[in-house]
C-alpha cells in the first residue's frame, strides 16, 4: 500500500518555497487536481472536428488520438446500445421486462467506459449502466434478467469481471476500490472503472470511496455520468461546485471534464486514464457531461420537472449523429458498413426479444438455495415447508 | 431565489402546469366534506397538508418531495401549497437527510421527512440510532425530537431488489424510537397526524402496496377526530371480531389476514384480526385480551421472522396468556432469505393459504 | 513504501520498541504447548496470526489495528508479523471498510476487519445489509463473501455512551448474515478461525467485556481441533448441566447465567445453563432438548429485550416444545432504554439476582 | 434556501470566457475556494509578531486584527482552558472521572470557536471540545457529567446554544447544518461552528453536512482541529490532499489554513469567517494545523505509535507561552493581570475539584423517565420492576 502525501503545513510564506515545488506530470499540484476549465470535447455536435486549440486541453492534459479501429469498434457498439436501450423500453411497454432505467442519449459513455478496459480489469456499473455491461461482453439476455423479474442478477461477475448492476448509490464504488486494492496487493496490474451518477455524488459512500483510492494510490476511475439530473432533481440541487471534476482536489486526485456526448473526446480521454492508472499514477475522477433523454425510468414523468425545450436542445447534440457524420466525413464509414452494423444491432434486438420473450419457469426453491455458501438447519426447514406446500397445489390441480 | 425555474430563468409550461394540477387536486380534496373515496395516498398526503397549514414548523424534504411529488406522489401539491421553504429537496443522502432533521428539531421545527424506499434508509442508520433514538434521553428531554421519518416499505408491488423491504424490526429494536405503521386509509391520516403531532421521533412505516387501496373516509370527520385528540399510540384495533383463534397483523399484511379470516369463515371458523398499528408501544392489553379469549393465535407478517416485531409479539403474548394457550402461537413471516425478485415474491410473502395452513396447526383436535 | 516510519522518515526507537515486543510476544504464545492461562483477547489475537500464517489472502484492516494493535489490542502484532500489506489502517469510515472489504471478497481475498465499537458499525449499515448479506445470493453463488466483520459489542466495562450497544439483533434479524458470539476462551479460538474459514459472511460479536477473562486452554489441540475440522456452528453447548430449568444465554451473558446456576444449586435448584454459540444458524435441538427436559426456561441476554434475539428464541422455543412447558418462557433482558452510562449500567445488565427472580417465578407451586 | 450555482458547462475554450467572469470578493470562483498556499500565521512561537507579508494572507484573504480587549480576555479562556485540561486529567487518575480526551495543546482553537460566537450563535462540539464548550459559559462541572459517567450528557443545549458533545464521528455537522437550516427559514442570522477533528473528515457525514450546507447556502462554519492523530493514525493515513482545507473546493466553498497555536491568527480568521457567514456568503472550511499533546485519552498508549521527538517538536509551538510573551511584549499582560488570570483559572479547577469530588448518588429510575416525551406502558412495567427490586434490595439491608 502506497500512502503519499507531505501533510506537515507550510508554515510561512518565507520559508515556504517547497509547497511551490510540488509537482506531478510537471505541473504545480493543485493545477494537477483541478479539471481544465473546460471540458474535453473533439468533435463539434455537426460532426466536424474541433482545431487542436478549441478542444479545451491545458498543459498536463493532453490526449492520444484514438486509432482509426478503434474509432470504428466504437461506433458499432454505440449503435448496438442505442439499439439495446430503445428495445428495452419496447419490452417494457409490452409487459415483458417490469422496469428498464434507459440509457438513451448517453450511450457514447456507456460505450467508452467498456471499451478503454482490457480484459483483466473490472467494471462496477450502476442499474442505469445496462449497455456499458453488455459492451464489456456479458450476454444481453442476462444483462436483463434483473429488469424482467427473475432473479435480481443473472449474469456471472466473474466471467467479465464486471460487478452486479448496483442499485444503492455509490455503495459499489467501494467495491471497485476493494478489487483494485486486492488487485495491487497481488501486484497484478488491474485497473478498475467504477461508474455512478451526478445525484449519487451526494452520498457518502462517494466521498469514502475517493479518499479510500486515495490514500492507497489504488487504479481505480471514477466516471460520473452528470446527465443532469437525479430523477427529478436537478444538478444545481446537488451541488454548487464549479464542477463535479472539482471533487477530486478535495482527495488529492486529478479530475477531468469531458463531452459525454462526443465518443471520441471521450475515448481519448478513458484511454488515457487508463494508461495512467495502469502506470501507477493513482486514482482519477472524469465527469461527462451527458443528458438522460428519456424519465429517469419508464414509471417516472419527466414532464413534470423539465421543459421539453432543454430535451430538445440536447436531442441537437446526439452522441449517435455526431459521431456518423464525424466517421462519414472521415471516410471511415461507408453503407456497407452501415448495413452490417446495422445488422448487428438488429441481431441483438432479437436476441433480447427472443431470450425475453420466452416466460423461464421459475424456481421457487431457489429462494433458499443461494443464502449461504454453508445452508443452516433453519433454511432448510422453511425450503420443506414451501416445497409441500407447492407440492399440494400441484396435486390439488 | 427560483428553484423551480430552469437554468436559463424560464418556467416552462409543461412544468407549471403539473404544479397547479396538483395544488387544485390538492385544494378539491381538502375542501370536499362527507365520506368520499380516498387513496391512502391521498390521506396520507392530506395530513401533511393539514399539519402544514396549522403550524408554520412542520416542514416536508427528501429525495424528489418537491417538484415531482415524490416517487410516490405522496407529497403532491406540498410544494406548490406551501412553497420552497417549507417543502423541498435535499441533495441525494440519506444520513444527510436525517442529520439535517436533527439539527431542525433542535431548533424549533417539526421535519416530516421522507426515504425514499426501505433499503434506501440504511445509510442513515447512524443517526437514526445513535441520535434521533436517544437525542430525548441523553439530554433529559431538554432537547425534543418531534420528527417523523416516513418509509414506504414492505413487498407486494413487484419492486426490484431494495425496494421491498420489511425494515421494521430494525426500528421497533432501537429504544428511543416509536413505530407506527397504518393499514388502513383513515389510520393513514390518523397516525400521521399524531405521529407529526409527537414530541417523540416516529418511523412512520407506509405498507407501499397500500398507496393505492381505497376506503370511503370522512375527511371532515377525522379532522374533527384529530382536533379532538383522539389517539391510536399504543391501541390496536380489532380489525375483525372473532372467537375461535386470533391473527394478529399490522401493516400490509392486516388485509392479507382479514382475507384469510374471510375465507376461514367460509368453513365456519371464526378468526378475529388485530390490527396492532403501532409497533411501538405496543398494546399488550388488546392483543392479549383476544388471545386469552381465543386460545389461539397466529403472527402474521412480511418481515423475516428470525429476531424480528413477530417474535416478539409471540414472546410477549406467551408470556402474558400463557395457561390460555391450548396451542403453541404460530408465526406466518417472511422466510429467512432476501427479500425475492419481482417474479419470485409471491412464494415469499405470507398468503391466505399460508396463514390458514398455521391455523390449521393449531392443535383443534386436543 | 514505508507507512510505519515517521514524516521525517526516520523510524524511532520507542516505536519499533512496541512494535518487536509485540511481535515476539505474539510468537511466544503461538509456539507454547500444553494448557496455559490465556485470555479471550490473546485466543481471538493468536486464532487471526494462525489464519493468516494457513492462507496468504487472509487481511487484517481497520481503525487503528496497525501500529496500535487496536484499542482493545485484539490485532496486536499482526502488523509486525505479516507486514502492513496485510494488516493496516483504514481511514477513519466505517461504510469505506466494509465496503472496501467487499470488493476484496470479490477479488479473492479473505478479509478479517474490526469495528472499533458496536456503535461505530452503524455507518456500515447499508453495506453489511445490502451487499455483504445479499451478494452471494443475488449472484447465485457466483461471488462468495469469506469475510469477518469483528464487532466488540455489549457492555460491563464502563464505557460511555456508543460503546456498549448490544447490536447483534439487528444482524441476526439480516437474512444472509451469520452471526457468531464466543463466551470462552476457547471458543474465542475456534470460533474466530470457523468465521475465517467461512465462505459465508460472518459478524463475529465480541463481548468486550470478556476479552480479559481467562482460562486454562492448550492451543496445541485447539489448532488440532481446528484442522480435523471441527465445527461450532450451529451447536449450542451445555456449559452447565442441570435438570429444573433451562438458562439460555450467549455472549457476555454466559458467564452471568453460569453464576446465577451456581447461585442457585446453593439452594438446591438444578440450572440447565446453555451457550448458544452462534445466533445465526441457530441450535434449536439443543436448546429444545434442554427445555424438553427441564420443562421451564429464562433466556438472558443483554440487549433490548424488543424484538431481539431473545424474543426469538422465546419465540421458537415456544413453538417446538410447548407441551413441555410448566410456565412461560421468560426473559431477562436489557430495559428497552439507551444504554446507560457508566454509573448506571450496573441497573440495565442482567445480574445473577434478577435472573434468580425470573427462574422463582417459573411457577413452581404448580 | 438558496441554490446557487451555473452547472451548464462551458463547452468551448473558445466560447467560453464567462467562466473566468464568475468570480466572488473580486477573485475567480477556483481561487476563492483554494486555500492560500499557506497557513495564517501571525505570531511566531516565539511571541513575536510576523510582519504583515509573512502571514500568509493572499489577496482574497485578508483578516481584521483583533482587538486588546479581545486578545486579552481569549488569554484569558487559554489558561482557564490548560488549567481545566490538566485538572481533568488529574481527576481521572485519581478515578474521579472515568474518562477524559484532552485537548492540551488545542486550547487556542477551543477559545477562539467559542469567542467568535454572538449569544444567538450555536456551537456543535465533540468530546474533544470541553473546553470551547465551558469558554461558552456552560457550567464546568455540567460539562464533565458525561466524563465523570452519570449520565450521558450534564447540560441543557439550549442554555448557551451548544449542542451535546458528539461522540459518532462527524454526524453533528449535519446536526449544524440543520440548526443553521431552521435558523435561515426564520429569517433569523444566526451562525453555527460546527467542529471536528482530522481524522473525522474521511467519514461520509463529513461530505454530506459540506454538501448540505453549500447548496442550502447556510452560515456554518466548518472548524477541523488538524491534531495530526486519530487516534494511533496519522493524517498521512487519512488524507493525500495537499491540504484539509481543500476539501472545500469540491463544495463550491472556501477553504482556509490557520495555525492552531496562534491564538491571534485564529481569531483573526474566525472572526471574519463569522462575519462572512452572518453576512450570507455561505458556509466556510477552516483547517487549524495544532497537534495533540497528550495522548487520546487516559486509555490510549501514544508511545505505540509516535515518537517523544515529535511530541517535543510541537512542545516548542505551545498556544500559551506564545500568546503570554506576545501580550507582554504588546505591554497588554502584566504582573497582576497575570495573578488575576492564574487566580480564575485556579477557581475553575477548584471548582471541578468539588464538584466532581462529590458523589452525588445516581437515580436508577431515571432510566425510564426520558426515553420518551410521552412514556409507554412498556417502559412503565419496567421500570416498576426496577422500583421493586431496589425496594427489596433497600429492606434487605
Ligand atoms: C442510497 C439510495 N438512495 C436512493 C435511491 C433511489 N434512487 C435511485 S436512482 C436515484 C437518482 C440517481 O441519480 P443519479 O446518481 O444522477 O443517476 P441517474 O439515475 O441520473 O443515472 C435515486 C434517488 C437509491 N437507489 N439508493
Ligand atoms: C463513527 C465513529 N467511528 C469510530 C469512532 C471511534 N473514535 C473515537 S475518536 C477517534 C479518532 C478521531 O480522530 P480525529 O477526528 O482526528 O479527532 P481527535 O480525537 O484527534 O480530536 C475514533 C476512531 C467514533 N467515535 N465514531
Ligand atoms: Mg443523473
Ligand atoms: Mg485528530
Amino acid at each position: 500500500m502506497t500512502i503519499h502525501a507531505d501533510h506537515s503545513a507550510p508554515e510561512t510564506a518565507v520559508e515556504d518555497h517547497a509547497a511551490d515545488v510540488r509537482t506531478k506530470f510537471g505541473i504545480s499540484v493543485e493545477d494537477y487536481m483541478l479539471p481544465a476549465r473546460h471540458q474535453i470535447q473533439m468533435v463539434n455536435p455537426d460532426g466536424s472536428l474541433r482545431s487542436h486549440d478549441e478542444q479545451g486541453t491545458e498543459p498536463g492534459h493532453e490526449y492520444p488520438t484514438p486509432s482509426d479501429a478503434e474509432l470504428m469498434a466504437a461506433y458499432e457498439q454505440l449503435v448496438v446500445g442505442r439499439r439495446v436501450n430503445d428495445q428495452n423500453s419496447a419490452l417494457v411497454r409490452q409487459g415483458r421486462m417490469a422496469v428498464y432505467p434507459s440509457s438513451h442519449g448517453q450511450e457514447a459513455c456507456q460505450v467508452a467506459a467498456a471499451m478503454c478496459l482490457s480484459e483483466g480489469d473490472w467494471l462496477f456499473p450502476t442499474y442505469r449502466d445496462a449497455v456499458a455491461v453488455m459492451t464489456r461482453g456479458v450476454d444481453p439476455v442476462e444483462v436483463m434478467t434483473i429488469f424482467r423479474g427473475d432473479w435480481h442478477g443473472g449474469y456471472d461477475p466473474k466471467e467479465h469481471n464486471v460487478g452486479i448492476q448496483c442499485t444503492p448509490l455509490t455503495t459499489q464504488l467501494l467495491h471497485a476500490v476493494g478489487v483494485a486494492h486486492a488487485a495491487k496487493l497481488r501486484g497484478e496490474d488491474t485497473v478498475v472503472m467504477a461508474m455512478c451518477g451526478d445525484g449519487a455524488t451526494s452520498e457518502g459512500d462517494f466521498h469514502e470511496a475517493l479518499n479510500f483510492a486515495a490514500v492507497f494510490h489504488l487504479p481505480v476511475i471514477f466516471f460520473v455520468q452528470n446527465n443532469k439530473y437525479a430523477i427529478s432533481v436537478p444538478l444545481s440541487h446537488q451541488s454548487v461546485a464549479p464542477s463535479l471534476a472539482h471533487k477530486a482536489v478535495g482527495y488529492g486526485m486529478a479530475g477531468e471534464r469531458v463531452d459525454g456526448n462526443d465518443l471520441v473526446a471521450l475515448l481519448a480521454v478513458m484511454d488515457r486514464a487508463v494508461k495512467l492508472a495502469r502506470e501507477g499514477s493513482g486514482p482519477l475522477l472524469i465527469e461527462a457531461h451527458t443528458y438522460r433523454m428519456q424519465a429517469h425510468t419508464n414509471a417516472d414523468d419527466a414532464t413534470r420537472y423539465r421543459p421539453d425545450s432543454e430535451v430538445a436542445e440536447w436531442q441537437a447534440k446526439d452522441p449517435l449523429a455526431r459521431m456518423k457524420s464525424y466517421l462519414t466525413d472521415k471516410g471511415l464509414l461507408d453503407d456497407e458498413a452501415t448495413n452490417r452494423i446495422a445488422e448487428h444491432a438488429e441481431a441483438v434486438a432479437t436476441q433480447l426479444r427472443e431470450g425475453l420473450g420466452e416466460d423461464v419457469p421459475v424456481q421457487p426453491l431457489d429462494l433458499f438455495k443461494y443464502v449461504f455458501a454453508k445452508p443452516t438447519p433453519q433454511l432448510k426447514e422453511q425450503s420443506e415447508l414451501l416445497a409441500s406446500e407447492l407440492a399440494r397445489e400441484e396435486s390439488a390441480k | 431565489m427560483t428553484v423551480t425555474t430552469t437554468a436559463n430563468g424560464t418556467t416552462t409550461a409543461n412544468v407549471s402546469a403539473a404544479t397547479a394540477n396538483a395544488a387544485a387536486s390538492a385544494a378539491a380534496t381538502a375542501e370536499a366534506t362527507g365520506p368520499q373515496s380516498l387513496t391512502m395516498a391521498k390521506a396520507l398526503n392530506t395530513a401533511m397538508a393539514d399539519a402544514m397549514r396549522n403550524d408554520p414548523s412542520v416542514l416536508v424534504f427528501g429525495e424528489d418531495v418537491g417538484m415531482l411529488g415524490g416517487v410516490f406522489r405522496i407529497t403532491d401539491g406540498l410544494m406548490a401549497e406551501f412553497g420552497e421553504q417549507r417543502c423541498f429537496d435535499t441533495p441525494l443522502a440519506e444520513s444527510g437527510i436525517v442529520g439535517m432533521a436533527v439539527g431542525m428539531a433542535i431548533n424549533g421545527m417539526r421535519p416530516v421527512i421522507e426515504m425514499q424506499f426501505d433499503a434506501f434508509a440504511y445509510p442513515a442508520f447512524e443517526q437514526i440510532v445513535s441520535h434521533v433514538a436517544k437525542m430525548h434521553n441523553r439530554t433529559k428531554g431538554k432537547l425534543k425530537m418531534p420528527m417523523v421519518i416516513r418509509v414506504p416499505y414492505a413487498g407486494g408491488i413487484g419492486g426490484v431488489e431494495h425496494h421491498c423491504d420489511s425494515s421494521e424490526s430494525y426500528y421497533a429494536h432501537t429504544a428511543g424510537l416509536k413505530v407506527y405503521t397504518p393499514a388502513t386509509v383513515a389510520d393513514g391520516y390518523r397516525m400521521l397526524r399524531e405521529a407529526i403531532d409527537s414530541d417523540d421521533p416516529v418511523m412512520f412505516m407506509e405498507p407501499k402496496k397500500l398507496y393505492w387501496s381505497k376506503d370511503q373516509v370522512d375527511l371532515g370527520a377525522l379532522r374533527a377526530e384529530h382536533d379532538a385528540g383522539t389517539s391510536t399510540e399504543g391501541r390496536a384495533a380489532v380489525a375483525r371480531p372473532g372467537t375461535d383463534a386470533t391473527l394478529i397483523a399490522y401493516g400490509p399484511s392486516v388485509p392479507t389476514a382479514l382475507a384469510a379470516a374471510a375465507a376461514a369463515a367460509e368453513e365456519g371458523r371464526s378468526l378475529e384480526v388485530i390490527d396492532v398499528r403501532t409497533l411501538v408501544p405496543f398494546d399488550d392489553e388488546t392483543v392479549c385480551a383476544s388471545v386469552r379469549k381465543t386460545g389461539r393465535a397466529v403472527v402474521i407478517a412480511e418481515a423475516h421472522g428470525f429476531a424480528s416485531v413477530s417474535s416478539e409479539i409471540v414472546a410477549r403474548v406467551q408470556e402474558r396468556a400463557f395457561h390460555y394457550l391450548a396451542a403453541p402461537i404460530l408465526r406466518v413471516t417472511g422466510f429467512d432469505v432476501p427479500f425475492p425478485s419481482p417474479k419470485l415474491e409471491h412464494y415469499y410473502l405470507p398468503s391466505v393459504d399460508r396463514i390458514l395452513d398455521a391455523v390449521d396447526e393449531l392443535q383443534w383436535e386436543d
